[in-house]
């Protein structure tokens, strides 16, 4: 069971992260941004759509990716915190997804050699994915680090409020450590060079520094979340949970 | 005149008017409304349909749902791009969107209820949308000819998808198939509606004939749209809310009962159940943006310094 | 049936209404609203719990206030379309508030005569909190109405957006007009001199005029509502609908 | 000195000191910072329970909970009033609470995770309070002292509410009951930190002891805490997550492991998980309020101004 808990993280982080970033659509500051949120919820649903049905069969129980999605409360959820954060504004949102890509990039590359067909398979196409969230966000937060006076003062708050959710990107539960120790998933903490690689050079460019977190939040992985999750998953989850059994 | 006579050979010649081709200000002017009205309910048309991306009941669905608002925010950008080739700014036409001055589809003004609705708007809406855009391929004005070319493919395609969402709702539990039907009730009459006006009381239609941006009547296109449509809801075993609704075979089409154009013009002015909340959310877009776009320009603007100063 | 529909809409108002104003709790512009707020949620939401006792007795299958506030969907709700609009500002939430109480209060007024007991017994109570609805909302509404620049502008923007909805307050659907005709609910037309006496008056002192309606808002007596009833009722039925049959 | 001891023979003579009462400048920055502190805390108490107001899955738990929160807010406001007779204004201890200067109870830095929660909160969080807040009745000072008789009455009607709450779901389906369970394995160690440090590791203790402000230690109460708590949650069939708690025939309580006290500090220091979102909310609330607060004003001095043109 610890490559199903292990594949239902990274499924979570996926999932919660598209979801968030779905909230946007039609309510974008530009045109541009209406057709950019779209895409990068659909890379990671994409992802997360694959991993679920992995991770049905792994179980063995007949659940399928929807059961998996829509049939958890927050506290089975095992998303990492960074992904569940409130959109806020779009500095914020443009700086959990540069976070997050930052991390999944190198992931993704390393996993490319996974001893697992499935998470090659993934692999393949989300590194390619996660680059263009990394371009896409990164320059986002160059913009409005290096723009107007509001923006770099908004840009910093962001940093602000979610440099403390990064570490735990970097800790592999007991599941996962597992999984890394089969060479099924790459290792969490190895990602940091690169991770840190591309924040650096972005922040630099970005006027921004990344500040001392006296207390990383992790518990993600242990279903432990902040309060906003639960009312995402009230939302999306209400149609399927009102129709039980019901196909769509 | 003898410009404008020129200019009407060109036309029944069937040749393409480029944007840096002389034009009559008429007809300028009519293609700028008419682009920038249908750019304006492409955008507005996200609304509606993102009102269930995040309660969509699957993932595939979900992600269906997302791909087709975002292609139709696509439809909005070469849309206004084509305008824009005809000297209005994407500013311009999104500020009468917000003062009220420019009109976008009344059919957004519709709520989305259920599910349901999502796969109706594809289904009935987009197809409505479909039967009037495909004769714009052919429309005299290049760039919007190219735009609908690339547009009608993607709304044929969302349109399969809506009936395949109302398809699984009416061969579903009873309870999907009441979403179905009541959802069918609730858009029918609307989506008859964006057709426009009957023949007889339609204002620009003459004229945009003649230069060939519309090629078909309302009431012509209407008429197809129920042909292909009823025989649809009968295949689902669902049933159109007309009770006049019947196959004439005289005429080698169905007939319908009469349109409630009050509710037609009660919508267009402003009196439909959504008009201020659709543009109170695009406004509140527009508006909570403002500081990304500033910032964006700002930064554009201390690049070019710096690489002045570089050189 | 009528009545049982009849009765339902009026707890439908009383509930959604009530479930709009609890949205504050926590987060009011001063701690005086922050006991405000819940307190008329309470009075709203206390009404309809008897209102939907009485419904599920009238229907006779059984069914709980509860199942009826969060087994139904958005079609099946009744209540009218001002009680779902969103909270917004505090200009539009308490505009909304005293347009409903200056309506209900005579209504509940005139339900003291009901031949239903169980309606005079509803009357008798909340016909003392809508007193007290209209001068709390009342006086917010002359506060701001006639405060600063910023909070009349706001109040006159709250008129705009809510005055299209105050028609259907005197509309009677179908099954309304039976009870009505029964002796057992009034006649919603009438409560009209009740309730622009009351508006006039706060309107005058607040410096607000009524605005021509050119279209006004009907359809929540059919379940045709807005799109953010659906939201809100997601939420408030999430964790019942998530554990059928389960007490709480 | 002669002032100070004449003061402390009052004290030890339980008289209560009223705020016109001359007082030591210690006793008043002391009681200052413990009621302003009590105030945020009921303040900020309202969000972790605020947060299930719209998801209570039951009306009569909804309008049980919409009362709890109000009385929350009722107790902050009559603490907010005691403190004001000490010369502290309401709107300073906001500011001091927003800028991080004012603490307040660690204990809601903790996230409602579950429905189950709400009454877990109850139990324990309010029979700790109570614990803490009973001797306070006898406070030396009588503002405070009577604010807390009313407080006292209504926390434990709220306790053995939350009581109830966490009682049905252990009684309920298994779901409910693991529910209870797992709030109880994550709010028990909080809860038994809500008394503070080791008396040993406590700092403002013994001048709070001396001037009756406090009159019992933490670890006293801690200790009552368990005590009571322990036997309720085995007559609920639930499990203290402590496999070091069990009965001490010889103290004739109810011996516990080790508490984690770089935990308590992390929260304390602003390191929990809510901390941030607290304020953040509660400064949300404020600044978003701003603009009714200054109608309101300005209302006023319209109204005063009116009034005394007229006489």
């Amino acid at each position: 069971m610890a490559l199903y808990q292990a594949i239902l993280e990274l499924a979570d982080d996926n999932l919660v992260l598209g979801h968030r970033v779905s909230e946007w659509c039609g309510h974008a500051p530009l045109l541009e941004e209406d057709l950019a949120m779209p895409n990068m919820a659909l890379d990671l649903i994409g992802t997360a759509r694959t991993l679920y049905d992995y991770a049905g069969k792994l179980e063995g129980k007949g659940q399928s990716e929807d059961d998996m999605a829509y049939l958890r409360d927050e506290r089975e959820y095992r998303n990492c915190l960074l992904v569940e954060r409130r959109n806020d504004d779009f500095a914020h949102t443009m700086l959990r997804q540069l976070y997050f890509a930052a991390f999944m990039k190198p992931f993704w590359d390393a996993a490319a050699n996974s001893s697992d067909e499935v998470i090659r398979g993934v692999a393949g196409k989300a590194v390619k994915e996660m680059a263009y969230h990394i371009r896409h966000a990164g320059e986002w937060v160059i913009r409005l680090g290096d723009g107007t006076e509001e923006s770099a003062a908004r840009m910093k708050d962001a940093v602000q409020a979610l440099a403390m959710y990064v570490d735990e990107l970097f800790v592999s539960s007991a599941a996962a450590a597992e999984a890394e120790a089969a060479g099924i998933l790459p290792k969490r903490a190895d990602m940091r060079p690169a991770f840190d690689a591309v924040i650096n050079h972005i922040f630099a460019e970005a006027m921004l520094t990344t500040p001392e977190v006296a207390y990383p939040q992790t518990g993600g992985r242990d279903g432990l979340h902040g309060e906003d999750l639960g009312h995402m998953l009230s939302v999306m989850q209400a149609l399927y949970r009102a129709h039980p059994g019901a196909s769509w | 005149q003898d410009f404008l006579d020129r200019f009407q050979a060109r036309i029944d010649a069937e040749e393409k008017i480029e944007p840096t081709d002389a034009m009559p200000e008429g007809y300028r002017r009519t293609l700028v409304r008419q682009i920038g009205q249908h750019a304006h309910s492409e955008i507005v048309g996200m609304l509606p349909e993102g009102n269930w991306i995040t309660r969509a009941p699957t993932l595939r669905r979900k992600a269906a749902l997302l791909a087709k608002v975002q292609d139709e925010g696509g439809h909005g950008l070469y849309l206004y791009s084509a305008a824009e080739t005809l000297g209005v700014s994407r500013e311009e036409m999104t500020e009468e969107l917000h003062s009220g001055k420019a009109k976008y589809s009344s059919i957004f003004n519709y709520p989305t209820l259920s599910w349901a609705d999502i796969g109706t708007i594809g289904w009935l809406v987009d197809g409505a949308a479909i039967m009037n855009q495909i004769p714009l391929c052919r429309c005299s004005f290049g760039p919007y000819a190219r735009a609908m070319i690339r547009v009608c493919k993607e709304e044929s395609f969302h349109q399969r998808q809506g009936y395949e969402i109302v398809m699984t709702l009416a061969r579903g539990t009873p309870e999907q198939k009441a979403m179905a039907q009541d959802s069918l009730n609730r858009w029918w009459w609307p989506a008859l509606m964006m057709f426009g006006p009957h023949d007889a009381d339609s204002e620009h239609s003459d004229q945009s004939m003649k230069w060939k941006i519309k090629r078909f009547s309302n009431d012509e296109l209407r008429q197809k749209f129920i042909d292909a449509t009823v025989p649809q809801a009968e295949f689902l075993g669902l049933t159109v809310p007309d009770a006049d609704c019947k196959w004439n075979e005289e005429k080698g089409g169905y007939d319908h009962g009469p349109i409630d154009w009050s509710e037609f013009w009660r919508v267009v002015k402003g009196g439909g159940v959504m008009n201020r909340d659709r543009i109170r959310d695009r406004k509140a877009a527009w508006e909570k943006g403002e500081w990304v776009r500033d910032a964006a320009l700002a930064h554009a603007e201390k690049r070019r310094a710096r690489k002045m100063a570089a050189e």
